[in-house]
């Protein structure tokens, strides 16, 4: 049932302006050629929820405009130091931020996941991140003598989970090897859109060395080839963060109109990107 | 080179947390945190010279010291599960309840500063039995009477299911340890060449202090020398540019 | 931290008479052999729960005495027929029986791995089973508009996880592939005692090829190496089921007579299996 | 040789569940049924003739025809997504209102005959949104009024989250469409060379009939050819006994 896009552009053509997209951390397999691309066709009010932080994908959505909503537990461009884009959203009020905690995504996605509407938690009460999310509940846990309050969480079920992975098969299967934050992600969402470095042509799920790594093609929608599709992130196992790269966005981003530079250098004009 | 007798500020905090580690089964340690990764590992060697296989390092930042296979919940699974005994949180702020605050400053819907966010602490903080504070900027901007929100709290009210929290403070200056009956820090030590006085100022809240406050204890010559020679290439590997100013080490293969 | 022991009848000496013992369903890789060598120590008073089912391991060890409670959804020889030590147990009520639904223990096994002390599911209301479990109980979803009745499973953590893998490192280190009830029943149960197919000496985490299908020896308590340690169930993708062994089986565990004649023959001798 | 015009009863119950499968997106299909599995790839195929790519089908006892990598609960939670649209369930006892009984028959705590269990079917039968309940032995033993134990419940209370249950049960005799509405079964078609008053007699429960019941359509020469010729060898593969019996065909090496 997996299509196969022509384009990363087609692929994230259905990523429609105010949809729940979901997107994994900085270190899982970032897809961000499709990041560019949304950017390019000029996408706008975005629920982004990064499971559970992002970095350089969070922050050039936001300063592009595209983002209405954020629900994460933290964007930073770790040793490239703050992500400016999104602190000057925060600051701006221009975003609707919701804070979270990790393991609060995690948990939200696998209720999705499940197909039931919470989860409940440990931790988070006294802090105040539950103040500020009123949908969060505490109720007392039913199986303690005495009270014992806990934290439930309702389900967050993205719209689009829009992932890159190393490779894909002719019949949609995607291997994300130890990446099984993908996996949680495409079965919680909607709908998956992939982008791979390569297309295989035998069965990944055939083999029992790589099926153990696999989202099957049953839960993807779309997958277009992006060689190189992290870049400037990396992606384990294949390629590393570029870090010249990623030190030329902290110093441009740093400003409204360094920001613009970047995104009319790196982004706007498709394929330009540092080799 | 650094002087064989000259022990680095680095050093001497590494080695307090690796005293505070203690023998336990399993040290996290988050991204970014080379002291406490240094220490963590000091731990580890120390257990090896007692014959003892632990404890167990996880470095997140690393994938060969992270085994982690069951995506990024495994961790906050694995600290809810009980099988994490120390890890380590900083604070935009840290305020004398042992609250921290990694969120903003001012207002948290009009806010002065903005961080990245709050991270794992809201679980972590609450699960993980020793958790240390580790913050090198000793300041009355970092340390300060009350957060101005809290990312995690310091001490939960009675019934709210608490097997972890703050056990200590490490900045620059001084040692403090935290003791939840009394929700405050006490003074354990201050470092070589620090006085208490200086911790007084810069300090923005108050804390208990014993009649006499020791100078924190410098690492002995034998774990100076594991920490130099089998610790240190270990760190490189992770912490590269730390490990080449710190110890003048380079990585090599691994 | 992981201890290779010497033999099976070792690895499994940590097994107390009266343990919360969780085992996988019957071609996940079922620990036969360490079953065998628990039935020769005279285990006692189990309380054993399959993920979620069973067949040859539950029957035999229920024929064997060595069950209290039984926790599952559902115990059968497959294409064997009835499993019948099973059968007559629960008609002389000589055991315990905690009738559950399948996706009722995964919840359960992934509340212990969490950490939390319930998990919700939907389904269960207006089912017998539900009737039968007073420790299940019902609550208003409090994030639906209308009432709308759920079900919360208290967690269930194993005092021991046993299971069989293909492989393990010199580390602990065991690869399960597809099989990942194995990591769940790991991650939540307090300790895990694994037999292994064979040892080998290259890190399975330092493979990224493998490393997807490892469960971490963080997790594991013990290993002994069980050669075809499943037999005469299979282990996936390595060797099927010894058909004419299981039907040997079921026409001799009809009757008690029938049943301690074959534990004589291949349970109570060491090594005496069929080749 | 099964003679070409001769329709076996197997095709015929093949034929009739591959109609009330329909055009959906996936079926799944548990251990040991391979006339659902028929049923199923017979779905497929059709769907193939008319140039679309479903339904997905799940053998679950396959491995080949089984994409699952997330351990035995992704079935279960697939199906909680929805994205299950069609299950198959038996009984030891199937009641008039849907009810089915995996697990005993007399007093549960003090069973005359037990059989495996529940497996999945308190949670399946409630959220897939076409559960087809298939019972080849249809008597007074297996058909009755009211089971003894509820495995899972035909219908549910107003409020209990329902997003599935049975839409059909199939016997060796019949076949009945289920009302949700009126908890009851209907009598839709009895097989051909089998009787109204034959499944009276036969059933332990009342059900509704129209004023004519139809004679179970047997299936079509095109679908007779796509049986015997493109599925039957996929069904093989899953269940060598079954074909060479029914189709008289051998499995051949993948």
């Amino acid at each position: 049932m997996t299509q196969f896009a022509a384009s990363v552009d087609d692929a994230v053509a259905d990523i429609a302006d105010g949809m729940l997209l979901a997107v994994p951390r900085e270190v899982s397999g970032v897809p961000m050629e499709a990041t560019r691309a949304l950017i390019r066709r000029g996408v706008r009010r975005l629920h982004l929820v990064a499971l559970p932080t992002s970095s350089l994908q969070a922050d050039l959505l936001i300063g592009a405009g595209g983002v209405g909503t954020l629900e994460t537990s933290a964007v930073s461009l770790g040793e490239f130091g703050a992500a400016p884009r999104f602190t000057q959203a925060v600051l701006n009020r221009s975003i609707v931020m919701k804070d979270a905690t990790c393991p609060a995504i995690h948990a939200a996605l696998q209720a999705a996941e499940k197909g039931v509407p919470f989860m409940p938690m440990r931790g988070l009460i006294g802090s105040d991140i539950l103040a500020t999310r009123p949908e969060w509940q505490v109720i007392a846990n039913p199986y303690a003598d005495n009270h014992d309050p806990i934290v439930l969480l309702p389900a967050i079920v993205p719209d689009v989970a829009l992932l890159h992975a190393p490779l894909a098969d002719r019949d949609g299967n995607v291997w994300i090897g130890r990446q099984r934050d993908l996996i949680t992600l495409s079965h919680a969402a909607r709908s998956t859109i992939v982008t791979v470095e390569r297309v295989v042509d035998d069965n990944l799920l055939a083999d029992p060395l790589r099926a153990p790594g696999v989202l099957p093609g049953f839960y993807v929608d779309s997958i277009a080839v992006a060689e190189n599709g992290c870049w400037p992130l990396g992606l384990p196992d294949h390629y590393d963060t570029d870090a010249a790269h990623m030190k030329e966005y902290a110093r441009l981003a740093a400003s409204h109109d360094g920001f613009e530079a970047y995104l009319a250098r790196y982004v706007l004009t498709p394929r330009a990107k540092a080799s | 080179m650094t002087a064989p007798n000259m022990i680095r500020d680095e050093e001497l905090l590494a080695s307090t947390i690796a005293d505070l580690i203690g023998d336990v089964r399993h040290v996290a340690v988050g991204n970014a945190s080379p002291i406490p990764a240094t220490a963590a590992l000091l731990a580890r060697e120390r257990g090896r010279q007692r014959g003892v296989a632990r404890p167990y390092v996880s470095l997140l930042q690393s994938r060969k010291h992270n085994f982690f296979t069951d995506g990024g919940r495994e961790l906050f699974d694995c600290a809810g599960q009980g099988r994490i005994d120390v890890f380590f949180l900083s604070g935009g702020q840290i305020d004398g309840q042992g609250n921290i605050n990694l969120v903003a400053i001012g207002d948290y819907d009009a806010p002065k500063v903005r961080f990245p966010g709050s991270y794992g602490s809201a679980h972590l903080y609450y699960v993980v039995p020793k958790m240390i504070l580790f913050r090198t900027e000793h300041s009355r901007r970092t340390l300060v009477e009350k957060v101005d929100f809290i990312s995690a709290p310091g001490v939960s009210a009675d019934g709210v299911h608490r097997t972890g929290g703050p056990i200590a403070l490490i900045t620059n200056r001084c040692f403090f340890r935290f003791d939840p009956a009394r929700k405050r820090f006490r003074l354990e030590s201050v470092h070589p060449g620090h006085t208490v006085e200086e911790v007084r100022e810069h300090t923005g809240f108050d804390f208990d202090q014993p009649d006499t406050v020791a100078v924190t204890t410098p690492p002995s010559p034998e774990t100076l020398a594991l920490m130099r020679n089998t610790v240190a290439p270990q760190v490189a590997e992770v912490y590269p540019q730390f490990a080449a100013e710190i110890f003048n080490i380079t990585a090599h293969p691994a």
